[in-house]
């Protein structure tokens, strides 16, 4: 029925980088649009910077009194306490991207997610076949679990192919780190095929490091998220870009009005909603290209 | 700097009942002086009589209270230090106050540097420096780093600095407590020169003799308050100590029997000190005062520190005929062996802590209850302490950086005698200590040496030694050159020893 | 070296003011109470309060080993990297299942954290008194191996206690109360009460204070300057283990990011508790004050719905300072 | 009496120790030099060492002004927010349209991220010296401060530079070279030339060391202590400005991640190249030293083949200590 008095607690990382931004993007997108929507809604976005500072915006919200909670864990792992309070208060929960090790009805009622380990996957899978020998250099992000599924996933991708895996270095999901880790890579590897950075924001600093080289071995470089700029390069078509692995921000924005549908459309929400890494080409870009976004 | 007039003309300066309450503690009462040109003026009186203070206060660093300050007959309020120094009065403090990591040129031109523009010019500043050191008498390198130097150095140092600034009135503030008698000279040959050019000196010391000889008129402070004003030619040093204490100090050194010899305490053979003692050797006797004379930079100083484990060292050292090496105070400590830093302030007390804390420091172990310290015994130590060395204070409840010099000196005696030392070591007992204090300190040393410990005093002030010492050992260039015992502990011949110059008659060891 | 010297020229710091510098903190929090209560009446519900405070026991703790290493004169940049390398060595002792008992194994793992984090301060005690490093530098270092080893152990993810019985049994002590006070705000203030008798009423604290004031005094005092101010490091460590042995039950994992940025608050505590950086003045309950201020501070942010998120960590900042300038014109009075 | 009246048979220790400290960091990153070679020789290529000096631009210009600020008795945090901040307004203003031709634009902009730098740095000597609250705190103030303005300016995501020609024209300043020496380079050693002749030959360099060696006795001789102060902290906006001027065109963009932990590692540059801390002492070339060894450290960690790339913290910050641990050495003998 429209006019119910329901508050809905968004729980997201603070935007430290581009993805995480395009994150706070649509989530304070989709509020507006919501509570324009129904009457009654009231949605409270916060972002927080790491695990522990999450844990206490979760307290915070329901101290506040909410009565569903969309949550991007930072670290799945280590806010499971925190989110599990949430439900076990009877609050709806809505789990979006990140996934604890156990990750089922006991602690939320909607999953909503990117697929980290389809990400490396796919990238994994396209290097092995267009370039099936190729020298991969990596740039990794941080040291959290959803890069190492990643890292997993992209194994997976290449396994039985021939291609190569050169290195893998962090890049912190950093511009400034991953001019500086490819540059160094460019020093000590005469001949790099191909690198996997994973993250379109450390792209454009892989880039940069490769021009300045003038470095031609080097035939393309896979990134990841779908940020505006990389979806043009493939658009365009970039030969340094030709792909890019889908890992759309836009996720929290699904999983709000999933949960907001679950108070005032009368549909019972739940179960799991994950969305593909899709592969993004010169082909099927344009659909995937919003200007507007800050990432 | 204005040219010689007579003492008839308007006074230099001119304050009129000064008085200086700090909190509830009234320090200064109604002080009235007038500095004429050409005269000097001594201030002198008992630690923690107010000297310094007004003297802040004469040069900007205090407000007063009460009253008011003329200059040229013209009242005047400085608003802080560098004021009064445009009105040409400058302060040579009692503590050292200089920027430790600058160099001694650097210091002496700070806030008024030589220079094109914006440049600085460190050639010409070096040799103003290194000339302005040598007036003094003294040799220390214009390029050398302040906190590499000794004390005395400092001093000599911050006195070039303050001679430097255009100057109508100069006031120094014990200048002569941590100088040799060589430098003591040098700085008097100084303070009458500049009082042939028309300036006017305030002066301070507990040296009553050096008082007799340099200054024109002495004021007399006790308890804050201006006891009396005379024309030196009136007193004699007997007659400034009475005004100062308020009775006689009719003999300022104890008798003592000379010591009989008995069992060695403390042996020392082959012993280094890198860098500034080499191969001294000597021994102490249960019962025994050994002074140890020099020059500064002598190396008296290295040599203890490095005895009681405060620099690295090496040598053979028996106590009680027994090796010891230590590598700690902590160890010399417990075995029994204290040494009194020549360098109160920034080696004896913590300025920021109150009196209790800084007495019981070293020997906390004895405050013990349980796992607590027992902060009332720590308390009735301190009056005891405050009975016993007869510490000056308005309220315990201070800091003891803002004791009077004196009464700091006072302070660390007493926090290493709570200890209960065997062997004491003492570096500048007196230094900044006056008459009547003096007095009291000397007989406590030889009460200590009547107990059965043994006492070693290394000290500047010659006079000291021979009053108080059994033997003398003097040193020269980081080794021990000579010991001077019974008639021949005279002035003449620790000198020679010190300096190396055979100056006549007797030749020493 | 004679460099200190005192200002004569303001009157004496009588036990007057000391008490008006001792109560700032106490002072800016109360009026930060003030402010929260117009930002979210919630704000003040007993609920939110005790929340916040529990929450703030990490830091609050941390700070307390901190207070003593600052004042000792030191600095200990690794106690962020060292509470995440603390808990990832104690959850993977637990998961190890060498004792069957699991009360047996919380009891060991418990211990295990404490001889752990006594031995990272042992470290850091060594490397900047033995090693005569800046502890800057020295802990600057000491926090990038904590943090690389935590790396390595997890391999890049996290590590979670797997055992679901030594979970439960040990959740209690984050989430549990005693007669309705939180668990780990009785331990906040258990460790504040330990670490004030220490530093204020026995001969090592004393020693600290007087090596953090001079060096050189306490040198000529007979005070091992080295062995003060290496116990305050290990202090540090005991401290950081006892925060972690709350932290651990609350997520149960740990991951290479645990900790991050901790040992900036925990001196921020320390300092907007009154305690000076450069050493010989140490303030325990101020910390435990500074400690629940930063939590507050960060807490009302959350509350409040008129600040755009991004723009929180400025707020954060600028009420910092302005807490701080109200301490300073308190204390000035 | 005549001349020797002090004892000159033992010169007190003089130039000989500052040359030795001053020489420690050079020695050091020779060492890291050797180890380099050894762990792959494509370390000793001009193209790596050119590489690797020309990234170091950022942190040794903005470490130079740490430098001052430092000598001067303070700390600044602040400086990697603001970075981001002053990047951040100076990309924001050259898109902006404002002047249509490029050249004249681009010259705008780099007077505007000079004035930036320079008011930054003002407001951070004001709170410190005029507020009297600690550098330490008052500098976390703002560096949240800057930090949080930068990710509302860019609202969480990214700011880049949109003209193209005007991109075309900036590239060079990170890019370019003159008769082969980068740009970034040239920038380096033309900053810290002009930094050491103020610090060692202007009065204001003099007056900053005494302000840093003893606040009292430079107040004594009638030095203003807090305009050095403050000035010194402008010093350190405008070197902040300088590398903002050859960050900007290496990437064309800035993030709320620009900058991030800067200020930890222009400190340590700072420090490792022989700077105490605790004041009254500045060494310019040093510093820039310091901060070469910090760069190289990563790049060898990088280069090498041995090393997990979970452990890289802690073998840095392993190598770290090693550095200091020979300084030290060789600078007791
Ligand atoms: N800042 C201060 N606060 C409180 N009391 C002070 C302060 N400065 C000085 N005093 C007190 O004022 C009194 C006079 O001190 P002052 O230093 O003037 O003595 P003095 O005559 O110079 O002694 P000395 O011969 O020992 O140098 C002492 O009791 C001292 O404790
Ligand atoms: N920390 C130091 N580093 C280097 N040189 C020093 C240091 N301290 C003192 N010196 C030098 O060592 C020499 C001896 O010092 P000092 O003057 O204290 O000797 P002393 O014999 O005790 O003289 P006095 O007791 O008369 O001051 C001096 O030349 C001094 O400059
Ligand atoms: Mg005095
Ligand atoms: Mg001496």
């Amino acid at each position: 029925q429209e006019g119910k008095k329901v508050t809905i607690g968004v729980s997201i990382p603070a935007a430290d980088h581009g993805w995480t931004a395009g994150v706070v993007y649509h989530a304070e997108r989709v509020a507006k649009l919501l509570m324009a929507e129904h009457k009654g809604l009231n949605v409270i976005v916060k972002t927080s910077a790491d695990p522990a500072s999450q844990a206490n915006a979760v307290q915070d919200l329901a101290v506040q009194g909410i009565d569903a909670l969309v949550i991007l864990p930072t670290d799945p792992d280590q806010l499971v306490s925190a989110i599990q309070q949430v439900k076990d208060d009877g609050k709806f929960v809505a789990l979006v991207d990140r996934a604890p090790s156990v990750n089922d009805n006991t602690i939320r009622n909607l999953y909503v997610a990117g697929n980290n380990p389809a990400l490396g996957e796919v990238a994994g899978k396209y290097i092995a076949e267009t370039t099936p020998e190729a020298e991969v250099v990596i740039i990794r992000g941080l040291p959290i679990p959803i890069d190492q599924q990643r890292q997993d996933g992209f194994d997976k991708g290449i396994e039985g192919s021939k291609v190569k895996v050169l290195d893998r270095q962090y890049g912190n999901w950093s511009r400034d780190d991953a001019f500086r880790v490819m540059q160094d890579y460019l020093t000590k590897y005469p001949k790099i095929d191909v690198v996997w950075c994973q993250d379109d924001d450390m792209a454009v600093g892989v880039l940069e490091a490769i021009e300045q080289a003038k470095r031609t071995d080097i035939q393309y470089v896979v990134a990841g998220a779908g940020s505006k700029d990389m979806i043009k390069r493939v658009m365009d078509g970039d030969k340094m870009i030709p792909v890019d692995v889908l890992y759309p921000p836009a996720m929290v924005a699904t999983a709000m009005q999933l949960t907001a549908g679950s108070f005032y459309d009368q549909v019972p929400v739940s179960g799991e909603y994950i969305l593909d890494a899709t592969l993004v080409t010169k082909d099927n870009a344009e659909s995937f290209y919003f200007p507007d976004s800050p990432f | 700097m204005i040219a010689a007039s007579n003492s008839s003309a308007v006074p230099l300066l001119d304050a009129r009942g000064l008085s200086k309450t700090f909190g509830i503690v009234e320090v200064l009462k109604d002080i009235s002086l007038t500095v004429r040109p050409g005269e000097v003026h001594a201030i002198i009186g008992e630690n923690g009589a107010g000297k310094s203070t007004l003297m802040k206060i004469l040069a900007g660093n205090h407000q007063p209270t009460r009253g008011e300050l003329l200059i040229d007959g013209q009242p005047m309020s400085f608003s802080g230090p560098v004021d009064a120094e445009k009105h040409g009065i400058v302060l040579v403090h009692q503590e050292i106050l200089l920027a430790p990591d600058l160099t001694v040129a650097q210091n002496i031109y700070l806030g008024r540097e030589l220079g094109k523009g914006l440049t600085v010019d460190d050639r010409t500043m070096n040799e103003g420096a290194a000339k302005a050191i040598r007036d003094l008498g003294a040799d220390i390198d214009p390029n050398a780093i302040v906190s590499r130097l000794s004390i005395a150095q400092r001093q000599l140092v911050q006195i070039a600095r303050v001679l430097l600034v255009p100057h109508r009135v100069v006031i120094f503030d014990e200048p002569t407590a941590s100088l040799t008698p060589h430098e003591t000279e040098a700085l008097l040959k100084v303070i009458t020169d500049i009082r042939a050019k028309g300036v006017g000196v305030l002066y301070i010391s507990h040296r009553l003799p050096e008082v007799k000889e340099i200054a024109d008129r002495v004021t007399v402070l006790r308890d804050g308050r201006l006891v009396a004003s005379h024309e030196t030619t009136e007193l004699e040093p007997a007659d400034m100590a009475r005004l100062m204490v308020g009775r006689d100090v009719a003999k300022l050194y104890p008798d003592r029997h000379a010591a009989e010899a008995r069992e060695t305490v403390l042996e020392v053979e082959g012993f280094d000190v890198p860098g500034y003692a080499r191969d001294a050797a000597f021994a102490l006797r249960k019962g025994e005062i050994l002074g140890f004379a020099g020059l500064i930079g002598a190396g008296r100083t290295e040599l203890m520190e490095g005895l009681v484990g405060l620099r690295t060292a090496k040598g053979n050292v028996r106590f009680n005929g027994r090796p010891v090496h230590f590598t700690d105070v902590h160890s010399s400590l417990k075995a029994g062996v204290a040494y009194l830093s020549e360098d109160r302030k920034g080696k004896g007390l913590l300025l920021t802590k109150d009196l209790r804390v800084n007495l019981t420091l070293a020997s906390l172990g004895k405050f013990i209850r349980g796992l607590q310290i027992d902060r009332k015994r720590e308390g009735e130590a301190l009056d005891k302490a405050i009975r016993d060395f007869d510490i000056r204070t308005g309220t315990k409840e201070i800091l003891a950086g803002q004791l009077s010099g004196g009464n700091q000196q006072k302070l660390l005696l007493a926090k290493m005698m709570l200890l209960d030392p065997q062997v004491v070591i003492i570096d500048e007992p007196t230094r900044g200590i006056d008459i009547g204090n003096k007095e009291q300190i000397y007989k406590f040393i030889a009460s200590l040496a009547a107990e059965g410990r043994s006492i070693i005093v290394v000290s500047s002030e010659m006079p000291e030694l021979i009053g108080i010492c059994d033997r003398i050992l003097v040193m020269r260039g980081g080794r021990i050159v000579g010991e001077v015992q019974g008639e021949h502990m005279t002035e003449n011949e620790i000198v020679q020893l010190a300096t190396g110059v055979n100056a006549g008659s007797g030749e020493a060891a | 070296m004679n460099a200190a010297v005192t200002d004569t020229s303001k009157a004496p710091k009588t036990s007057k003011d000391w008490d008006m510098a001792a109560i700032a903190p106490f002072v800016a929090l109360a009026l930060l109470l003030v402010l929260g209560y117009f930002a979210n009446p919630n704000f003040v519900s007993l609920a939110n309060l005790t929340n916040v405070i529990t929450r703030s026991a990490f830091i609050a703790i941390i700070a307390l080993g901190a207070t003593y290493v600052i004042s000792s004169g030191g600095l200990d940049l690794s106690v962020g990297s060292m509470v995440a390398f603390v808990a990832s060595l104690m959850i993977m002792f637990m998961n190890s299942g060498a004792i069957a008992d699991p009360m047996m194994m919380l009891v060991a793992g418990m211990l295990v954290a404490l001889a752990l984090g006594a031995a990272c301060g042992l470290a850091n005690g060594l490397i900047t008194t033995v090693g005569k490093i800046e502890p800057f530098i020295a802990t600057l270092g000491t926090m990038g191996i904590y943090r690389g080893l935590t790396t390595w152990l997890s391999q890049g993810g996290s590590i979670t206690l797997r055992d679901r019985e030594l979970q439960q049994l040990y959740r209690p002590v984050y989430f549990g109360d005693v007669f309705g006070v939180p668990i780990p705000i009785i331990v906040i203030f258990v460790t504040a009460a330990l670490a004030a008798f220490v530093l204020y009423r026995t001969r090592y604290g004393r020693h600290l204070i007087a090596v953090g004031s001079n060096e050189e005094v306490a040198r000529y005092s007979g005070i091992s300057v080295q062995r003060v101010r290496t116990i305050a490091y290990v202090v540090q460590g005991l401290c950081v283990a006892v925060a972690v042995l709350i932290y651990v039950p609350r997520l149960g994992s740990t991951s290479a990011t645990t900790g991050i940025l901790w040992e900036l608050q925990a001196i921020t505590a320390v300092v907007v508790g009154g305690t000076a950086l450069r050493g010989g003045v140490g303030r325990i309950w101020g910390t435990v004050c500074g400690a629940f201020i930063l939590e507050i501070v960060g807490n009302i942010m959350l509350l409040s719905n008129f600040v755009s998120e991004y723009l929180i960590g400025a707020i954060q900042g600028a009420i910092i300072i302005i807490a701080m300038l109200v301490q300073r014109t308190l204390m000035r009075k």
